[in-house]
Parts: C-alpha cells; structure tokens; sequence
C-alpha cells in the first residue's frame, strides 16, 4: 500500500450532486472510493471511472475525473478498451449487480482471463434499483419484487465463486457501511496488478432495504485463510456469503504486459510495408 | 484476333488446389504484367464442396467479373455441370480428360486434357494436378511464365521440392497445351506499367489504409467475410505498440473500440451482417457520446445467418438506420480494392473530424476479391486527427475545468457542432456519456436541451454532405443514369460503355457517402437524366429507396439477389429491355 | 360559463404525493362520470426532483392531453416556476401558501391555500396536503367526491386509519374551496354512461390485449416504460400454466420468445428502445425461420440512454428496418389506450397468420398515460391462430415426413408464402433455421433457392398491406392532410377541429399498420388533399421519410422532441403558419 | 438409466449427410446421441434439439427430430423457451466452444440458477472451427492461430470450474472418442432433472487437431470423487483438464418445477378478469 498522500479525498469529490436515496450504499461506496483515490494520490487527469447503466452507474459523475457512462452492461469491455489503448491510465470500472452480472455478465470471465489491470467494483443491492425494484441475479430465492410477485425462482448467483471459477487476479468482498475495510480493499485493487474484483455490498434503502440484514450479518474471513489458494478460496466462497474480506489473490502476466511482450514477434505494420507485400515486382517480369 | 481480356474460370471440388491454382495464376498473370480481378465461390462446408475460383485478365484496368466465361477449366464433372451455363457463345472448355465429360452443345469447342496424369509423370504426383492446369491456361493464352515460376519457389522454399515438382508440372501443361492444343484464344499483351502495381483484395486494403490512417486499436470477433481483417491486424499491430484483440462478441468488441476511442486512439472493428446488428446499441452511443469509431461491415447474404459466403448488398438500412432513437453516424461504401483503401483513410477522418462512428461498407465480392491496381501513392492520400482540448486550449496554465471540481464542458454547443475532445491524460476531465446532457456532460432532461444537443450532433455533418467524394463517369445530359453504391460501379460503367456501343448515351453516378447524402449534388445530376436506374445486389432497393425519400427523385430499380456481383451486360441488357419502353418498368 | 373540459396539472416535489393525488383524482373523476386523459413527467431521480401529473377530464371522450392548463395547482415554488408557462390566458392557479408565491402577472387569477395546515388540522397529519389539493380541486370544480371516498377507503383499508385521516383531508379542501374560492371554473356536467367506462393505462391495455389473444410464454428484461408489462405478467400469467421470465437481458428475452413460439405457444417480449437494439439480430432469425412473435417496444426518447422517462417516437427506424440483410416484420403503432389492446390482439394474429415477427410500437406517453375509455367488447375482437401442420395434414395416419428420415418440408413454396408449421410434440419434425435454406430446411446457397425463399417471406405480407386497419377523420377533399402514426392521433384530430373553426378543411389519416405501408391506400387518400402534414415526435421525420418513399409522395414534416406529446394547439398553429403560405416549408 | 429400447439408433439419422472433415470429433458426438436417445427410446416427435452457429451448429440437421437451429451463441435461451413453453418436450442443446462460452457466454450462469431442465452438450475443440481456426476461449495459453499469430495471450476457461459455480445440476466431461462413456454420460444427463451440462472434447482434425493428445492424456475421475461435494468437485476441476466423468450433482427442483408451484399463487389472468380490475364501477357514482 502506498502511503503518497498528496490529495484530500474531498479533492475527488466532484460538482454534481449524487442523486441516490437517503441511505443508498453507493454514498459508502463513493466515499471508501474517494479515500483510496486520496492514499493513493490518484491524478483526476489520469483516471478513468467507467461504468454502466444503473443507480450505481451514475458514479462516474461524481467523481472529479475522467468518467465514462456506457450502456447498460458494458463496462468491463469499455474499460479494456481504455486501458489497452493506454495502458498510463488508472482504469476502475463499477456498476450494479444486474449491470454486471446479468446483461453484462458475458463479459466478466474474459475480462478475468485476458487479466486486464483494472479494478472492477459492483455495487451489490441484490436488486434492480434504477428500475425500481426488480431481482436481480444476485437477489436471493423466494425474494418477492415487482417482477417475481410471488418470490423468486432463480437462485441468486455466487459472485464470489464465479470470479474464483473466472481465475479473476483479486477477489474480494466488501460492504458500503465498513468504510475502512472497503477503502482498504479498492487500494489493494488498485494495486494489484491485473484484473480485481470487489463485490461491495450496498443496500438499496427504497427497494431491498437490506442494511439491517448485512449491518448484523456481515464477519471477515479469518486471518488463516490463504488467498493463494484457488480451492480453498471457492469452498469459502460457498460458506457463508456475507463474509468479507479478500478471498483470492492470482497474481500474473497482466493483458498489458503480454501485448508488449508481441513486439518484437509482430511483422511490419506500416502502411507502406504492408503494401509491399502486394507489390509485383514487375521488374522481374 | 486477340480480345483485350478474357474471363477464365476454374471450377472443381474444394481441396483439388481449385482456389490455390487460381491464386497463383493471378499472381503470375500479374507479374507478367496484366490487370486482373477475381471471384471465387466457396462451399458451405469446411472441406469438400464445389469451388469455383473466376479470373479476368486484360491489358487494361478491369471494373468488374466478366460477361461470361471465356475459359472454363473443369477439374471434374460437377465443375462442368456447375458452371457450364456461363461460359459464353464463343468460350472454350478444357475437361479433365479422366473424370469430365462435356455435353454436345460443347464439342466442337471442347477439349480434354489428362491433368493428374500430366501432374504424376512430369512431377511425380497427381496432386500437381492445379499447377498442370495453370501451365495449361499459361500455355493457351501465351502467357510467360518466369515470374510465376519465381512465385512458386518462393512460396514452397521451405517445404523440400514441392516447389521443383510444382513447375515441372505447370511446364508440362504448358507444352501440352502448346503442341495438342489449337491456339484459340489471345489476349492483347499489355504494354509496360506507367505506375507500380500491386495485387491485393479490399480486405487487405480496407488494413493498409487503416494502417496509414493511424489506427492503434482494433478488436473484433470473428466472421465471415471479414475475419483476414482481425488476423491481418493481430500480425501487425503490436509492433508499434498497437493491440488487436479477439473479443468475446461484437458487441464488447465495439464496446472496446469506443472505449479506446474515447481516450484519443484511432480505433477499428470489422464484422459482418449479424454483429453489426449487435452493435445497433453502442452504434447509438457513439453518436450520442460523440466518440469517433470505425466499423467495417463486410456484407454477406442476409438475412440472419443466411448464405455466409454468399456476397449482397443487404445491410445498408441497418448501417443507416440501425439504433434506436436518432443517433448522427457517417456511412461510406469504397467501389473498388483500390478505393477500399482511400475509403478506409476517409472513414477515420470523419471519425476523427466529425467526432461519429463510420460503417464503411463493404461486401463479400469487394472483400475478397484480387485486383490489381496502381499502387497508391500514400503521401496524397491526407490523414485528419480530432479537434482536441490541448489543441485550442491558450496555454495559459489555467484549469480547463474552471474552478473546483466542475467539469470541462466537453459538449459545448458550437457554430459547427464540433467540440474540442480532451484526451484522458490530459488536463480536462469529464464524463462522456449516452444519456442526455448539457454542455458539461451531466444529465439533463429538458426538452430544450434534448433539442440544443440533437443539433448540434446533426448538424456536424452538414459540412461532409457537401463536401463529400463523388465519382461520375459520362456527360451532364444522359439518356440513362445509373446510380449506385459500394461495389457495382466498375460493372455499372461498363453496362455505361455496352449501351453507348448500342447508340444509348448512360452516364453513371456513385456517391462514396450514403449517409449523410450529398442529397444537392445528386438531384442536380439527376436533372440531366432521362431515367434513373440504381442497380444494388439485394431485394428491397434500400439504396433506391433512400434516393426517393431523400432526393425525391424518382428511381428504377435493378435488384438480383443470386449471391454473386452483377456483371455489366446484366445491367445493360435491363436498360434496354425495361427501361428506355417504360421509365416506370423495375425488374 | 362551464367548459366542455378543462386540463388539470398538479406539480410539485417527488415525494408529496403529487403523482398518488393526481390517480386518486383521476379515478374519482372517472367514477363521477367523466372522462380522463393523463400525463405525467418523473424525475431522473429515484427519490426528490421535480415531478408534475397532468389530467384533462371532460363530459365527452378526451382525446390529447389539452393545448394548456386551465388550472395549476403548485405544491412549491418549483411546481410554480417550472409550470406556470403551461397556464394558458384564462387559467388558474392555486398555490400551496406556506412555500409558493406566483409571479405578478398571474396576481389576479392565483389563489393560495394552506394545504399542509388544513391537512394537518383535519386529517392530523401534514402528509395529507395531496388529500386536500384533491378536494381542492374537486371543490372548485364541484366534482362530487363519494366514488372518489369509497376509493380511497378501499385503497387504504389494510392501513388502519389513514383512509379516514386521509377523506377527511380531502373534505376540508373541498370545504375550504367552496367556502374561500370564487367559483371561476366549471366544466360540463357528464351525461349518463352508455357502455361501460373503464380507466386503464396504454401498457395495461397491451396486457390485456395480449392475454385476450392467447399469451401464455412472456419473457422480457427491465426497462422504463415497458417494465409494467413484466410485471403484470409475472403476477397473472402462471395462473393456467403460463410462464413470465425475467431473463438475463433483451437478447435472452427474444432468444425464449422465439423458442416458445416455435414450440406453437403465443409468446412475446416487451422493451424500450436500447433493448429493441439488441433484438436486431433475432429480429433478423424470426422473419427468416418465419417463427411467430410479438415484440413490445414502449419508445423512449432517444438516442442511446437518452431521456429514459420522456416519450419520443424515434423508433420506428430501427423497427421497420433494424437487421442485417433483408427480414421481414411487421410495424404496428396503437393510437390511444383501448387501441392498445386491439393493436394486441392485431399483433398477434398478424405474427400468427403470416408467422412473423410484430412489433408494436407505443410510447411513453401512451403507455403510461391513463385514459377512459369505453370498455372492449372482447368477444367482437377476433383472435387468429397460425396455420399448423396438423390443421392440414390428411389425418390418412400416412408420417407427414414422408419415409425414412426425411425432414417435413416445413418450408414449403406456397401461393400465399404461407406453409403450414408442424408444432414439436406432434408429427413432422424439421429443422428452424436462419440460415438460407430449401424447403425442408436444409442449408442451400444457391441463387434461386434464396430467391425463391426471399419472394415467399415477403409476399406473405401483401395481403396484410391490402387489408390493414386505418382510421380517418375528415372528408375525401380537404386543403390539409394530416397523416401520422401511433399517439399523436388524437391531437391530429382536434387539431382538424381547431382548423375546421378557422374555416380550414383538414382530414386525418393514420394507418395502423406501419409495415408493411397501406401505399395504395394512401396514395389514393393523398390524391384528396392539397397538403400533407406528418406530425412526429421525433427529430428526423421517419414516417415523413417512409411515406415519401414508399408511396412517392410530398409531405411536409413537423417535428418535435420535447420529451411531451403534441398539443393540438401546436399542430393547428404549425398549419396555419406554415402551412398554407408554402406547401413545401417544414418546421 | 431406462431399459426401453424401442428404436434403432440408426432411426434418429436423418437424411442429410453430415458436413463436418473427414475425423471430426462431432461425429462422435452425433454417434453417441444416436445411442444415447436410442436407449431412452426417446420420440422423434417429441424431442428437440437447439444450436447455435458453428460446425457443431449443424448437429441438429444430422438427427432425425425436431431442431432449431439458432444463430451464434443463443442456444440456450433459445432451448429455455422451448422447455418452458412446451414442458413435455425433451429438450437439448448443443454448440461449439465458441457459441457457448464467447458470444453465448452470458447465457449460461442463467440456465444453471434457473434450473431449466435441458441438457447441454459442448463439442469443445478449443478452437473455432467454421471461421477457420481463430482460438477460443478455451484455447490453450500460448496457442498459436490466424487471431492469435505470435500464441495466444489468453487464458483457457475452465468449463467444468464454470458451471460448478454456477451450480449447475450435472456437470460432466467426455470425448467425442470415447463412444461408451460419452453415450452414458449424454444418457446421464438427459435423466438428471435439472440442467445438465456435458463438456464433450471433440477434436478439429482441420485447425486445432488435438486428437492425439487427447486420446492419450484423457483419464478418468476415480471413483472416491464424490459429485455431491461441490467443493470438491470444483478442486478437481483445477486438477488435469484432462479428466473425464461426473464431476458434479446437484439435483433440486426445476424451472417447470417452481413454476408449476406458482400456479395457485397467480392472479386471475383472462382478459375479462383484468378489465374487471379497471372498470369505473359507474353505478356507485
Ligand atoms: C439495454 C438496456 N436494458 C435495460 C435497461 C434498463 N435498466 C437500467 S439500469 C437497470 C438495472 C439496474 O440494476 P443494477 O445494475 O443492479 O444497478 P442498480 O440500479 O441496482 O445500482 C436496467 C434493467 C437499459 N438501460 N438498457
Ligand atoms: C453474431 C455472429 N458473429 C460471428 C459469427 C461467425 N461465427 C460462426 S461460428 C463461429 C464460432 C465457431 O466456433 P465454435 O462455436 O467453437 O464452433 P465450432 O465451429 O468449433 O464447432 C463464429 C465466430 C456468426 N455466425 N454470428
Ligand atoms: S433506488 Fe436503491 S440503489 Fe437506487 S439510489 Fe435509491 S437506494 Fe440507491
Ligand atoms: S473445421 Fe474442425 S470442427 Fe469443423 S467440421 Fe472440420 S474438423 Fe470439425
Ligand atoms: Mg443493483
Ligand atoms: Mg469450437
């Protein structure tokens, strides 16, 4: 962890104002972002937030940054695609649940296989909050909504174990409301090097007030527990799902290290050189 | 008498060395100094299934396929029960003499000759089967074969002596053809090259000129016909620090690109007919967030997975109006493999100058084919970069953002519609986004502002609707015009040159940008015609339609759907059948 | 004097109970024997921002949303300053008198009320203020409010005392305004009910339209302002063994759809514009394995995110043409609530009878908006099922796939286009496919087979183009035509009211079906008129655009985008300044 | 496993004749469906079989029974609709490598939570055969293909680790070579209620000819593995990807199943009763 303090957190904290309900997690979420930011002396000109479509996709907005506000889903690929093409910038994807896990969710095993180096934190209300209450695929079985009147039939999805399963380079866990823990966890995101997962817990106070639940349920892994473990980590990550903490940690050859490593193999690449190649040498004929 | 081009074809079953043969021929009749331009067929299988591999040759410049066969060479039956029809009244078949037999109508223009025989005792293998036949076609048409020979050696250098067997073969058909064969067909020999020529297909040009243009980042996912553009770029763009990168689907692909984009890249994606339809969401978001973006689009026959290898020229309504809402996007379709290449350098300029996403469209026919063309000089051909924030930012030191923490105004609302882009990195932080917004990038949702910004990202184009390139070809007043888009042209001005050999005056129009149309310069040419006629390869005439409702210029239309090109007696013989009797008649 | 109606806004913050006041108002209203017509705007926001709910009630049918506000009722000073320009020049304001103060020029016809005192004073609670602005209301208006009581009781019987706390609220607004307001207003007293009234929004009625045709598999994703339609579904459909899936997202929606409709089941999906986006592809595979389908797109002001909660009708583009290659669809736009559900059942028989994929086209406005109207006689309103297999097949016991293991040839070339689908489960098994194929669904890629192919899946359509329902208001010869589609209808026709008063003549036209285009029909209809105005809450004129292709005729286009429906106002003042002066000058 | 024998495996061969290379391992797939349906005696006329697009797409013409042949990647929810809408259909799916985990990726999580009871058949090849041999998500690091010219850059998706996290209801590997066990593992799957995912390698004699190494590294689980530990069954899935049989069980009750339970739970749902709900009530005024 890098100690550079050279900015207040509040140095982050952009004009506009959030527009989240009294009470909504992605305040935490936002505020735990702005502190790691700050440990980090993060330069506003050289960090991009890019998200999807969702209350939690509104994030970028408020964050004195560079932001990028995508369609509904498409963060991850929007993000590689940021850092691949300059590989300088600090790159942090975020969004909802069902942004990231639904619509999105084709998306997150590539991401964790190609090991982009960005840091991906999902805002986790187990619900469909900017459309007013539907599930989600992380909204547990039998949960009455809007959309599963008579509770939910689908089982919720294990990000955790999905993103063991992906070989993700960083998995974690947080929650909005442990500001420290969860501002400590983006660090560690942010500086490991390769793709990192934070699921952040968040309650949705108008449409899964959860708070109470997580407040009371959440506990953090044990200290023996050995991130390096790839087993290990997907047998606790289908323990209890409210524990915290950092489940899995992979560390390799990130997208952007690979790509340079083609360098040398690669063939001429101008234009020209390309176009020689077609020529027909007429002289020889 | 010789003709000044002849259309061969060689048809067979696919692994019998059909397109391979075809391609070195190509190579070596280039070398040799003709102009050539191919199309091939390929089967819906991996392997196995007939081929066809088609080849037009001449002392000039060729535009299109070919009327009908000159030279047709059957590797076995199927090929000859294929493609007989299309040899012409005078053309001539040779028949493998073991496996083919030819119906009457053909005998007295028909010859056989034993290739796999030829192939064994001349280079020890009846696989030499393909080289037998070019040395045949070589032989026939009186056509040097050094430069082929350098061609074959160089291609086999590692694999021991094929190469040796494969010009003992090609020699071998060569003298057959010249002692057993009658000297039936010519061809005019070219004179020597005022300019270097090369020999590639669009594809590689549509990657040459992406090159020049500055592109940095591409991703896509693959698909016929646009999969060599992924494979070429995944060879070359990493050198200078480039990436190219096989996505999960079109859409992340997309997604990335624009990703890229946003922060200064100049960045590709090519795909076909149903990924384009993937990427209508993003395709709204680039014209809404104004982010430049090239998406090629080699089109095949739709709709849905329809015939994969087949080419048409169906997915103009998706590229002009595929997305919900209404989002500004440039669509510009190259006519030739030379113009694949300009066309390529123009999409990014106007990604770049106009701050949209660009579909160039091409299509199975242009993609693939071999032509050859004068090499283009790069240095003419100008490459145009954004208008960035550091670009007319004064220098003074002063925060782009103002004070605080507000955002830059990214969107300003200018006289041209163009604001200056800051790059991630540099000062000027904002948030790029799809929802609607003021100036600075945050969300609004007044009627007045949807309205200012709508506008604004409108109006961009004005400028490129008017400035756009335009080929004509043929006089200010015209019996017939033809206009047309992407691929037709070169048959187009040919079917222009077989009416005026008729006594009908036909000119030919072919605007580059279909969207936005240069709708004034269209209706003017229109004036001087007498009757408009817009060939296109698909079913519902959706560039006609569009000349209709946006030039209000009444069109005849000229469709075939057969999954190949239109040759120019195609286009021709619909002229004079249906259209100088009734102006209104449409095939 | 009383008014025939008058149009009733009440605006203020999220969260007061502004848009719960305006449907408790609404439905009392309509129990009273009046006619309604809401619109309401919400903000971008979950919870606070700025919202407004607007009715216009009326002794006969209301057919737009009123030209202005006749009475404004401002629950804050926002309510006041962002409203108050919709007051026309007679109209009303009653302002909350703790926390708005009107400007001057409205100081003669402006009153204040304490809501939130008298609220507390006769209900107990400072929540009630909503509770007084509707008896406010009523009062003023001399609305009597029993229905409206027993309403209230039975929404907040499960609630303790609040139904009580919240009646007596109401009576002391009313009581307030009889006694401190000056009787300025007065509308038309309602005569008796002929037929049964009901009060249904446009998304409701497509749900019940859908479920009169058959719905039994809905599957759809989240999206504003479709997602009602998921979930009144969810809540009814397993009932008889029905499904309603919320699935990962829009392409898994219409993945299922088809699925189920293959299958035989009736099966549809409901979104807004980015999901429809995502559907192009499978669009693309409904029209070319010719699987039944009803896709719901509720448009949104566009592009991309844009202004989720505004209405727009931006995406008739991408419905009519979204997809590669060339597939047909059907378009069809409901006018207005009750339409809505015929338009549902239209959908469906249409996808079952030419076993195609429909897409029906609301808006914001007409899916969320609620409207009285006469209730459906369900019984008149047929409902079609698609031509099965087994409705043809001999019954001779004889296998319908012939011998062996032949597939059925569910393709097969027809006169109509139309083959009879065999239904998994019940002999003649075959292949779906979205590949091009021959009859019995086997892969083909010849020219004929796509030609063929292509000219069965779009003549199916030209019966439904010769005989799709239309309504028209006006005479045969009139100097204005109005022609448009979906919820711009009723302002169409008021503002032909607005005209006839000012001795113009004007008709209406509006087809339901938008593709295929009724072309004869509006030629013939246009041959009538000496202008043609279309009308479109859009900003590029899409159906101006159509028209002027398919049917070669001259339209002028009136476009807005201001997030709200047009005004009949905004239609006759468009007309009569533009209009008449020069035909050819567009807005 | 069902005894009935009623039909010939030959009696599922439908007329047209594959188009797959000469030593494709689809033909072993196909093979082994014959037998696997042949066993069950499934009815022609009640079964259908989705896929996307690929070489393996075209499995469904190749078999005497209902099809549909979807486009890339939607083979799933495609076969959800088809189960939900018609429950007594026996329903499977099929695809490539490429369909089902690159462009269909998305899909699958969701099939798995919902518990569509289908069962899905991968020819893996670890390429993408019908565009000519581009790698795919489950090609091998390093591995060397027109995309990928200088090796791939990626790393391969562990199928059988994906679908334990998604808790799919049977998880299992065979080979297009190893007729017997993939004919039982096939048979397995359409008995298992539940969805049923069977990972089948299935060599690309054309672009990736893994036939060789296959054949000689394939093994399989021993017998202590107990598939109802999903821990377990998941640190196997880490172990040799080599290894073929049952990784995991997880039976419980199906979509049809839960949905079944909702009936009661329904409102009233014809047209008629949903005016009911609108009506003015007008005699009250
Ligand atoms: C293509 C598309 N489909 C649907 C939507 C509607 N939509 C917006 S946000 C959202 C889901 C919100 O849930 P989540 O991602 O969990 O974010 P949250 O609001 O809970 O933070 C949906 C379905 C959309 N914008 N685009
Ligand atoms: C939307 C879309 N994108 C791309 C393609 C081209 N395409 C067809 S099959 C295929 C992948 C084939 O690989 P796989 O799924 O592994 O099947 P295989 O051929 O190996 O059996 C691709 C990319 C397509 N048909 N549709
Ligand atoms: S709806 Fe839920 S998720 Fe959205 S802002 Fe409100 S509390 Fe937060
Ligand atoms: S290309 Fe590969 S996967 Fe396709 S048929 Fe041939 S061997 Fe099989
Ligand atoms: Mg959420
Ligand atoms: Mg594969």
């Amino acid at each position: 962890m890098t100690e550079t303090i050279v900015r207040d957190p509040k140095a982050y904290k952009s004009d506009l104002k959030p527009i989240w309900c009294p009470g909504c997690g992605d305040f935490g979420v936002l505020a735990a972002t702005f502190r790691a930011f700050s440990e980090l002396g993060l330069d506003p000109d050289k960090t991009v937030i890019v998200s999807g479509i969702g209350c939690s996709g509104r994030f970028p907005g408020f964050v004195t940054s560079y932001g990028y506000h995508s369609v509904h889903g498409r963060a991850l690929p929007t993000a590689m695609g940021v850092k691949m093409a300059n590989p300088d910038l600090e790159v942090i994807a975020v969004g909802g649940d069902g942004d990231g896990f639904a619509i999105g969710g084709g998306h997150f095993p590539h991401a964790a296989r190609r090991n982009i180096d960005i840091t991906y934190v999902v805002m986790n209300n187990e619900i469909y909050g900017l459309t007013k209450g539907q599930v989600s695929p992380t909204s547990q079985h039998d949960q009455k909504s809007p959309s599963s009147p008579f509770g939910n039939t689908e089982s919720p999805l294990n990000t955790m174990a999905t993103a063991i399963a992906a070989d993700a380079s960083f998995v974690a866990r947080g929650a909005s409301f442990r500001a420290k823990e969860l501002t400590e966890l983006i660090l560690a995101g942010i500086n490991n090097k390769g793709f990192s997962f934070i699921d952040a817990y968040s309650p949705c106070t108008s449409f899964n007030n959860t708070t109470q639940i997580w407040k009371d349920g959440v506990r953090y892994l044990d200290e023996s527990h050995d991130p390096s473990d790839r087993a290990a980590a997907f047998a606790r990550a289908l323990d209890d799902p409210m524990t915290l903490g950092v489940y899995y940690k992979h560390e390799r050859p990130t997208m952007v290290d690979q790509f340079e490593a083609l360098k040398k193999a690669a063939k001429p690449s101008t234009a020209d050189e390309l176009l020689d190649g077609y020529a027909l040498g007429l002289t020889a004929a | 008498m010789a003709l000044p081009d002849i259309t061969l074809q060689l048809a067979g079953e696919s692994g019998e060395g059909v397109i391979s043969g075809g391609d070195i021929f190509t190579s070596g009749a280039g070398r040799a100094g003709y102009w050539a331009l191919t199309f091939r067929t390929y089967p819906a299988e991996i392997k196995g299934g007939p081929c066809m591999f088609q080849v037009r040759i001449g002392a000039n410049r060729i535009k299109s396929i070919g009327n009908h066969t000159d030279l047709l060479v059957c590797f076995n039956q199927e090929g000859f029960d294929l493609q007989h029809e299309t040899v012409g009244p005078e053309g001539i078949i040779i028949a493998d003499a073991e496996s083919c037999k030819v119906t009457d109508e053909f005998a007295d223009r028909s010859f056989e000759v034993p290739f796999s025989q030829i192939a064994e005792e001349a280079g020890g293998s009846r696989r030499g089967k393909n080289m037998v036949v070019v040395g045949t076609v070589c032989g026939l048409l009186d056509i040097d074969t050094t430069a082929l020979e350098q061609l074959i050696l160089a291609r086999y250098a590692h694999k021991g002596d094929v190469g040796e067997a494969n010009i003992a073969s090609l020699r071998a058909g060569g003298d057959n053809a010249r002692q057993n064969l009658p000297s039936v067909l010519n061809v005019d020999k070219p004179g020597p090259a005022e300019r270097e020529r090369i020999l590639l297909s669009g594809n590689q040009a549509i990657v040459a000129g992406s090159l020049h243009a500055g592109l940095s980042y591409y991703a896509g996912y693959p698909i016929t016909p646009a999969s060599d553009i992924l494979e070429s770029l995944a060879a070359r763009l990493p050198r200078h620090g480039g990436v190219a990168i096989q996505t999960e689907d079109e859409i992340a692909a997309l997604a990335s690109v624009l990703g890229a984009g946003y922060t200064g890249a100049k960045a590709m994606t090519a795909t076909s007919g149903p990924g384009l339809s993937l990427m209508s969401e993003l395709i709204g978001l680039a014209g809404t967030a104004e982010i430049p973006a090239v998406i090629v689009d080699s089109m095949r026959a739709g709709p849905s997975t329809g015939m994969p290898t087949k080419t048409e020229q169906s997915d103009l309504n998706q590229a002009v109006y595929g997305s919900h809402g209404e989002a500004p996007r440039v669509v510009i379709a190259p006519t030739t493999v030379d113009d694949c290449l300009t066309c390529a350098v123009e999409a990014f300029n106007a990604a770049e100058t106009y701050q949209v996403p660009v579909i160039l469209l091409s299509d199975q026919s242009l993609s693939h084919r071999l032509e050859t063309v004068e090499r283009p000089d790069l240095s003419e051909i100008e490459v145009e970069d954004r208008l960035t924030l550091a670009d007319v930012a004064s220098g003074n030191g002063a925060s782009p953002n103002g004070d605080g923490n507000s955002a830059y105004p990214r969107y300003k609302l200018t006289e041209s519609g163009i604001s200056p882009m800051p790059i991630p990195g540099t000062p000027g932080s904002y948030v790029s986004t799809g929802i609607e917004h003021d100036e600075q990038g945050h969300p609004s949702y007044t009627g007045e502002i949807h309205q200012a910004m709508q506008d604004k990202r409108w109006k961009k184009l004005d400028a490129l609707a008017a400035g756009s390139r335009v080929t004509v070809t043929g006089a200010e007043k015209a019996q017939v015009g033809i206009l047309g888009w992407g691929s037709t042209e070169g048959a187009a001005i040919e079917a222009a040159e077989l009416l005026a050999a008729e006594g009908v005056t036909a000119a030919t129009f072919y605007p580059r940008v279909l969207c936005p149309l240069p709708v004034d310069r269209i209706k003017k040419w229109a004036e001087g015609m007498d009757v408009i006629v817009v060939p296109e390869v698909n079913y519902t005439g959706q560039f006609a339609r569009m000349v209709r409702s946006d030039c209000e210029v009444p069109v005849v239309q000229l469709n075939q759907i057969s999954g190949r090109p239109f040759t120019a007696k195609q286009i021709a013989d619909f002229i004079t059948e249906n259209v100088k009797t009734a102006a209104g008649a449409a095939a």
